[in-house]
């Protein structure tokens, strides 16, 4: 059945090593022994393609709907000695912008967006925990100590430019993953998912959470001359 | 698209029970009657969508002047209008500057009388009678009209037949 | 879930129609003296305030102008020439004198003058001093502002 | 699992499809039928069943065209799609009351509303087809409709001078000329005069400590309880030119004890001579004579006092100078006798004439304004002032620049602030995203801001620097009116044709007649080709009207010609030859081309004509009714009694062929004379002569 | 069946023959030929898994960003006819879309909630992706195309934010061109490279519109070819897995 899908060819010059394609994980719980996935095979034609009709229909009318409704903005003609009070970028940039109210421009618009795509670029060339194993399943205590202090060091960084939308996220995802260290007598079903989490989920959970963070805070918090004021104000 | 709605119509299994392809059959249509609406449907919006409802265009009538700007027996072309003021001793007449044949601008030639086009030799008369050359037909006459100041209004949207000239 | 799904289907329509009927808001009430181009207190009653419109402000100028000296008690610049003259002048508000006169009537006897109407020839004639809009302004003024109100007469007013 | 069912989909699946296609195509139907049902459709059609109603259906519809009508003027970059709901708008015949809007037709006014649209003048959105995007502030859009009562705003932008149709527009610029707005304010077309407030250089010896007190406290001559200015009881409409500043205690005492230290120029003691001093000390209604000399002088042409008449107490007098009821109270003596002897060697800019006087007269008046003008109680709540501690002066000093007093006083050594108050020029195209309304709870429009701002500044903006003003609801709209005209230049060249501009004339005679009117003012009355006051007649073509003896006459001796008005021409004490001087000038300079004098002889009139004449005057033409011969008449025009001595011949019948034409706006009639009727009518106004001007002080009376 | 006659009629004619080259898809065969035969649906794999087909397993994100692409172009195409990319003219443009132009406002909307949605569309699959390890091998290039397309997304929507001239528009892209310049060394020149100047002026609006209707959607369309081949070679979606594991 699945001849095509986990194939492992091994090309003359392929060194499973250096580029490993995934067979299957043989972990202690699990054996050898290559079960037949229990998924069945579906035509394309027609399976998927009248799912991606239905899929754009309901996208549509959902488009259409809030088309209707909302309008798109239009304001004044741009008048180039009329600076807006805030003057914000478009909404996905505005976490961007929160940076730069708090971090030198070099950092906040180049080298921290440039870090993170270089970064999401790279991810699948390091094959670090490939496995996908939790983050304390090993080597618990020193594990532990290097996250306080990276995470320490961090929050020292951030507290020193008084980044505080970036910093309370920060400590947020940071609190979580120590509640996930400790072995509870009657873990809640959240604690043990969080326990089975490896270090990419916790990075990219972080990551996630202080962009949220700072689009919102950029998007709705923000008033004139980047002040804090409240939306409902 | 269409491949997928040819299937699910025509893609009856032979096994299921006799409702069961009714069903299939009616919500097959249904899906296929809406498709065709909406293309339908979307052909007209598109044809109204593309149909300009105003126009960015000069102005089709024109004001030319009080009318002793005009010398008797005269011939104007009014340049940004592509029109000749002729005046007669009958009165004021209107003339289309553009030829019947492709519709590029003619000229006055005074020293033959006649109205010209350099793009293939048609020629007409000062009233735009056709003369001679491939223009299938004489200039059109546009309506001309006195303002209640005193000026001569030119519509270019209304022509008239020959003849009819406006008296001063 | 079949069942959900129906009405999904159902409702997401019905909001997209609704949507359409988006709600206008109601143009407010129109208050006469917000939308008027100028206001004048009523002769009889000054807490009333009469909206004149943009003609009837310019026959307030023209008015204020020209005829206010013989045909108010007070001027700009002060006592008016009325009580100098016989015979009386009538107000300008004075409804019960001018209601009954036809436009046309009036009209002719600000522009050819009281002689030629067969009335008092102090009404000088205006026709060559003011034009005849200013004529119909001053006019639609007089009628404003008239003191009892003045009614048009079923017969449009000609132009 | 077989192949059949790999390929195969659910019936389930296909009812969803089903019914998502069925609400796929109604939710894509929404837009395209909405599209059909547009508001401005529906006004058209609603036109074309009103014009079925009508009377004239067949040329209502012949000019009715379905669609988006526009009006599009790409060099003035407007757009304008109102016409296609406002059908009516240049039907003549849709034009009463009753048409319902839109569609009624618009008043005639001087300019082709199918060819500038709507919103050059009403302002809205032009390109919008929707109700309340055309006329309602929207993000897109922050210019709404303009309320009409400010619609002379419109006027303004293009026609920055004054026209006789926009009375509001052109009150409004003049209050905002008079109250000085152009001291703190740039202003589109209103200039800062040389002068706004006196020049405070020696006031210190002007005025005391306490009076300058109890001035900043409320600079007004008495304030009720209510903040009324009130004269005696009675509540003026007219504003004193010095607004109320919000200013401390501390901060008034510290102004004006730096104030009282302003001695630039010492004052010398009044010095009159002994002998009338002598003569005059003794009479005992001294001050009664001294009142009837400011009367005869017409002192109150400029100024005004406080008149009890009965119940009711009035300012009477002009504006032009202060109010002088309490004046006595408040000035140092001997400052006043030097004043009246040379105003402009104490402010060189001051507008009041230097009169020629006589010892005994100034004397006389002085007498009169310092213990009859007076008022004890005037500083009785004034606290206590000492001698100015240097540290109140330093305050003082600071303070005059910070609450922008040296915007409008000049003081010698202190240069004002620049940009003391924010620039107007351009605040009728403002958007409300460019206005500062602070925490304020005023509609969010310009309308509400300006008047909130005049009305009371620190409700927009609790810093604010702006004094208090306080303006009937009349001139408040006024003022509105003139500052949402002010759009500033125009954006381009060709709108910039469209301008017309302000005229600014300026009367700067030369020579010895320039000295004579630079020192009697003439022009703070009389206008001359455009430039000066308004209270007086225009002096423009007087050469061309008025006999040179008439006017010398006049000058020594002025009377009034018209009973009806206030204001009379003060009595300057002029010399023989002055008054030559100006007559000369007068005579020689201000001529009108139309009015040949040496075309009319004299001698063609005869006694006959004139005898015709006299019957024109009095029954073809009834002029009685408006001018006075001898004590009969009316008081509209000028009293004709001596015009045979007054009027030139030609003026008289170039005048009555077109009055007009001489006069722009005069209120006399143009009549359809015939030759002959003016021939006689001037030879009959020739024969209307006064022996030789009566004495001084003969015509006095009407209002006063 | 009247219909079906007619339809089977027309599939039997030459013409109908020469275009589609085959019969109707009606076993696995022709089906898997319906797949082959069409230039467009090649990128698809002929059989998926039926766990790749639950609305859990993908949320369809990448379906919505897909198809949030093929409004954007139609409607981007629509809206093209009525503009002008010139100064006031663009404004002045989008004014007669709102009143004058027959579904002009609608077309805008149905544009501007396309753009927003694509954006969250595309960072929401990027972030499900990550979760579901998609990223890991043999995906990793997959994942670099993605990371690219995700990027492509941003730039077209901003872009496009400065088209219609408003406020808006100019000081969104004045206020993100100056995050840019604020690059070490090349930012200013990049900057000045985006704009055709040092100012937001009538060259940046140019440039944003050929870049936003011409080089990134061609771009865009080439990167998202790729990435739909790319998951039909690596071996279909990465789903299923983590619940694997989890069992």
């Amino acid at each position: 059945m699945s001849e095509t899908n986990n194939k492992f060819e091994a090309g003359i010059k392929s060194n499973a090593l250096k580029a490993p394609q995934r067979v299957v994980f043989i972990t202690p719980k699990t054996s050898a022994q290559v079960k037949e996935r229990s998924d069945r095979q579906l035509m394309s034609y027609p399976h998927l393609m009248l799912r991606e009709l239905i899929a754009f229909e309901v996208l549509t009318i959902l488009l259409v709907v809030v088309a209707l409704v909302w309008d798109a903005p239009l304001e004044q003609l741009a008048n180039p000695l009329l600076t807006p009070n805030p003057a914000k970028a478009p909404w996905y940039f505005l976490g961007l912008q929160e940076l730069l109210h708090y971090f030198p421009p070099l950092v906040a618009g180049i080298v921290i967006p440039g870090f993170v795509v270089v970064a999401l670029v790279v991810i699948p060339y390091f094959n670090v925990n490939i496995k996908g194993e939790p983050v304390w399943a090993a080597d618990r205590s020193r594990r532990f100590l290097s996250f306080i202090a990276s995470v320490g060091l961090l929050l020292v960084f951030l507290g020193l430019y008084r980044a505080w939308t970036v910093l309370v996220p920060t400590v947020a995802i940071a609190g979580l993953t120590i509640v996930s260290f400790f072995q509870l007598k009657r873990p809640h079903r959240l604690i043990t998912f969080l326990q089975t989490r490896p270090l990419s989920w916790w990075v990219m959970t972080w990551f996630i959470a202080v962009a949220l963070t700072l689009t919102v805070v950029g998007t709705f918090f923000r008033g004139p001359g980047w002040s804090w004021v409240w939306p409902w104000r | 698209m269409s491949d997928v709605l040819a299937t699910t119509i025509a893609g009856r299994p032979e096994e299921s029970g006799r409702g069961e392809i009714g069903r299939r059959d009616f919500f097959n249509a249904i899906a296929a009657g809406a498709f065709g609406i909406a293309g339908l449907g979307a052909l007209v919006v598109t044809y109204r969508y593309l149909l300009p409802n105003a126009l960015f265009e000069p102005s089709m009538n024109f004001r030319a002047g009080t009318p002793d700007l005009y010398p008797l027996d005269s011939v104007t072309y009014m340049p940004d209008q592509q029109v000749y003021i002729v005046r007669t001793a009958d009165g004021f007449y209107a003339v289309s500057a553009v030829c019947t044949h492709l519709g590029c601008n003619t000229q006055w030639k005074p020293e033959a009388n006649l109205i010209a086009c350099p793009c293939h030799g048609s020629k007409f008369k000062s009233d735009g009678t056709k003369v001679e050359g491939p223009a299938p037909r004489s200039l059109p006459h546009f309506a001309i009209t006195l303002t209640p100041d005193g000026e001569l209004l030119v519509d270019k949207l209304e022509t008239i037949k020959p003849g009819q000239a406006l008296r001063v | 879930m079949k069942r959900r799904d129906l009405i999904l289907f159902l409702i997401i329509p019905s909001i997209a129609i609704l949507s359409s009927c988006q709600h206008k808001p109601a143009a407010a009430p129109a208050n006469p003296l917000l939308n008027a181009y100028d206001v004048e207190q009523s002769s009889t009653d000054p807490q009333r305030l009469i909206p004149l419109n943009y003609q009837q402000a310019q026959g307030k100028r023209v008015f204020n102008n020209n005829c206010v000296w013989c045909h108010a008690d007070s001027t700009p610049a002060g006592p008016s020439n009325r009580s100098n003259l016989t015979p009386t002048p009538p107000l300008f508000t004075d409804g019960e004198t001018f209601n009954s006169l036809s436009d046309d009537l009036m009209r002719n006897t600000i522009t050819l003058g009281g002689s030629a109407m067969g009335k008092s020839a102090i009404m000088p004639p205006w026709g060559q001093t003011l034009t005849p809009d200013e004529i119909r302004a001053v006019l639609a003024y007089a009628r404003a502002v008239a003191q009892p109100p003045y009614k048009a007469s079923a017969r449009p007013a000609s132009q | 699992m077989t192949a059949k069912k790999m390929g195969e989909i659910s019936t389930r699946l296909r009812a969803i499809f089903a019914l998502v296609s069925v609400a796929f195509v109604a939710v894509l139907a929404v837009s395209p039928v909405r599209d059909f049902f547009q508001s401005w459709k529906r006004y058209e059609k609603n036109y074309v069943s009103y014009a079925q109603t009508r009377p004239d259906t067949k040329r209502l519809l012949a000019d009715f065209h379905p669609g988006i009508d526009q009006i599009w003027l790409p060099e003035m970059r407007v757009l304008d799609r109102c016409t296609t709901c406002h059908q009516g708008i240049s039907q003549t015949s849709l034009s009463d009351a009753s048409v319902p809007q839109p569609f009624r037709a618009h008043p005639a006014i001087p300019h082709d509303v199918k060819k500038w649209g709507c919103v050059v003048c009403h302002r809205g959105q032009g390109p919008a087809t929707e109700i309340s995007e055309a006329h309602e502030t929207t993000l897109a859009w922050e210019q709404p409709l303009l309320p009409i009562r400010f619609i002379q705003a419109s006027c303004g932008v293009c026609h920055r001078a004054d026209l006789p149709q926009t009375p509001k527009l052109n009150r409004g610029r003049e209050l905002l000329s008079q109250l000085n707005c152009s001291g703190c304010h740039h202003l589109q077309d209103i200039e800062r005069p040389a002068m706004l407030g006196p020049d405070l250089s020696n006031v210190g010896n002007k005025l005391t400590r306490q009076w300058i007190y109890k001035w900043l406290k409320e600079p007004h001559t008495v304030v009720d309880s209510s903040g009324n200015t009130v004269v005696d009881g009675y509540e003026t409409v007219e504003e004193p030119r010095m607004p109320q500043f919000r200013l401390t205690d501390p901060e008034i005492k510290a102004l004006s004890a730096y104030l009282t230290t302003l001695k630039g120029q010492p004052i010398e003691p009044a010095k009159f001579d002994q002998g009338v001093v002598a003569s005059l000390q003794k009479s005992p209604d001294l001050a009664d004579q001294g009142e009837v000399r400011f009367r005869q002088m017409f002192c109150t042409t400029c100024h005004s006092l406080a008149v009890t008449q009965g119940d009711e107490t009035k300012l009477i007098g002009g504006n032009i100078g202060p109010e002088l009821t309490k004046v006595g109270s408040k000035i140092n003596p001997d400052w006043l006798v030097a004043w009246l002897r040379d105003p402009q060697s104490y402010l060189p800019h001051a507008l009041m004439p230097r009169y020629r006087w006589s010892d005994q007269d100034l004397y006389k008046v002085t007498q009169y304004i310092n213990t009859r003008l007076t008022d004890p109680e005037l500083l009785s709540n004034v606290p206590p002032l000492e001698e100015p501690a240097q540290e109140e002066i330093r305050l003082g000093q600071r303070l005059f620049l910070e609450k922008g007093c040296a915007s409008c006083h000049v003081i010698q050594g202190v240069s004002p602030q620049k940009d003391f108050g924010p620039d107007l020029a351009i605040l009728g195209s403002k958007n409300v995203s460019q206005l500062e309304f602070g925490n304020s709870s005023i509609p969010r429009n310009i309308i509400s801001y300006i008047q909130a701002k005049i009305t009371d500044p620190l409700s927009v903006n609790p810093a604010a620097r702006m004094p208090q003003y306080r303006l009937t609801p009349t001139d408040l709209d006024a003022i509105t009116t003139a500052l949402l005209g002010m759009t500033g230049s125009p954006a381009n060249s060709s709108l910039a044709r469209l301008i017309v501009p302000r005229a600014q004339g300026a009367f700067h005679p030369a020579g010895a007649f320039g000295e004579l009117s630079d020192r009697y003012k003439c022009a703070a009355c009389h206008r001359f080709n455009g430039d000066g006051g308004n209270l007086a007649p225009e002096l423009s073509f007087e050469g061309s009207r008025a006999q040179r003896q008439w006017i010398m006459d006049f000058l020594k001796n002025p009377q009034t010609l018209r009973p009806t008005l206030i204001f009379r021409m003060p009595q300057f004490n002029l010399t023989d030859q002055d008054a030559s001087v100006i007559a000369d000038y007068l005579g020689m300079v201000t001529q009108s081309a139309a009015v040949k004098l040496s075309a009319v002889d004299q001698k063609q009139f005869t006694p006959q004509m004139a005898e015709m004449g006299k019957q024109l005057y009095e029954v073809k033409y009834q002029c009685n009714a408006c001018h006075t011969i001898g004590s009969a008449g009316g008081y509209v025009g000028p009293n004709l009694s001596n015009a045979g001595n007054w009027l030139n011949a030609a003026w008289i019948e170039e005048w009555l062929k077109n009055p007009q034409a001489l006069v722009p706006g005069t209120i006399e009639p143009r009549r359809s004379l015939t030759e002959q009727e003016v021939q006689a009518l001037t030879a009959y106004v020739l024969t209307l002569k006064q022996k030789a001007p009566g004495s001084a002080g003969t015509t006095a009376g009407g209002a006063q | 069946m009247t219909t079906e006659e007619m339809l089977n009629r027309l599939r039997a004619t030459r013409a109908w023959m020469s275009i589609f080259r085959r019969g109707p898809a009606r076993t696995n065969r022709t089906r898997s030929l319906a797949i082959f035969g069409n230039v467009f649906l090649h990128l698809l794999p002929v059989k998926v898994r039926e766990q790749s087909l639950r609305v859990r397993a993908t949320y369809y994100l990448g379906t919505i960003s897909f198809f949030m692409f093929v409004v954007l172009t139609l409607t981007g195409i629509f809206l093209m006819f009525y503009y002008h990319p010139a100064a006031p003219q663009a404004y002045l443009d989008m004014k007669d879309l709102r009143f004058v132009v027959s579904n002009g406002v609608f077309l805008r909307n149905m544009h501007r909630v396309a753009a927003h949605i694509m954006v969250i569309a595309v960072f929401w699959h990027m972030f499900h992706v990550f979760y579901r390890g998609g990223y890991r091998p043999p995906h990793e290039f997959n994942w670099a195309i993605g990371v690219v397309l995700l990027l492509l997304t941003l730039l077209l929507s901003y872009t496009g934010y400065l088209l219609p001239w408003d406020q808006l528009a100019f000081w969104a892209i004045t206020v993100g061109t100056n995050i840019l310049s604020s690059a070490p060394f090349v930012g200013p020149q990049l900057r000045y490279l985006l704009l055709g100047g040092n100012l937001v002026g009538e060259n940046a609006l140019l440039r944003f519109y050929v870049l936003h209707c011409v080089i990134l959607p061609l771009l865009a369309a080439l990167l998202i070819a790729v990435h739909f081949w790319r998951i039909r070679k690596d071996g279909g979606l990465t789903v299923g897995e983590s619940n694997e594991r989890d069992k």
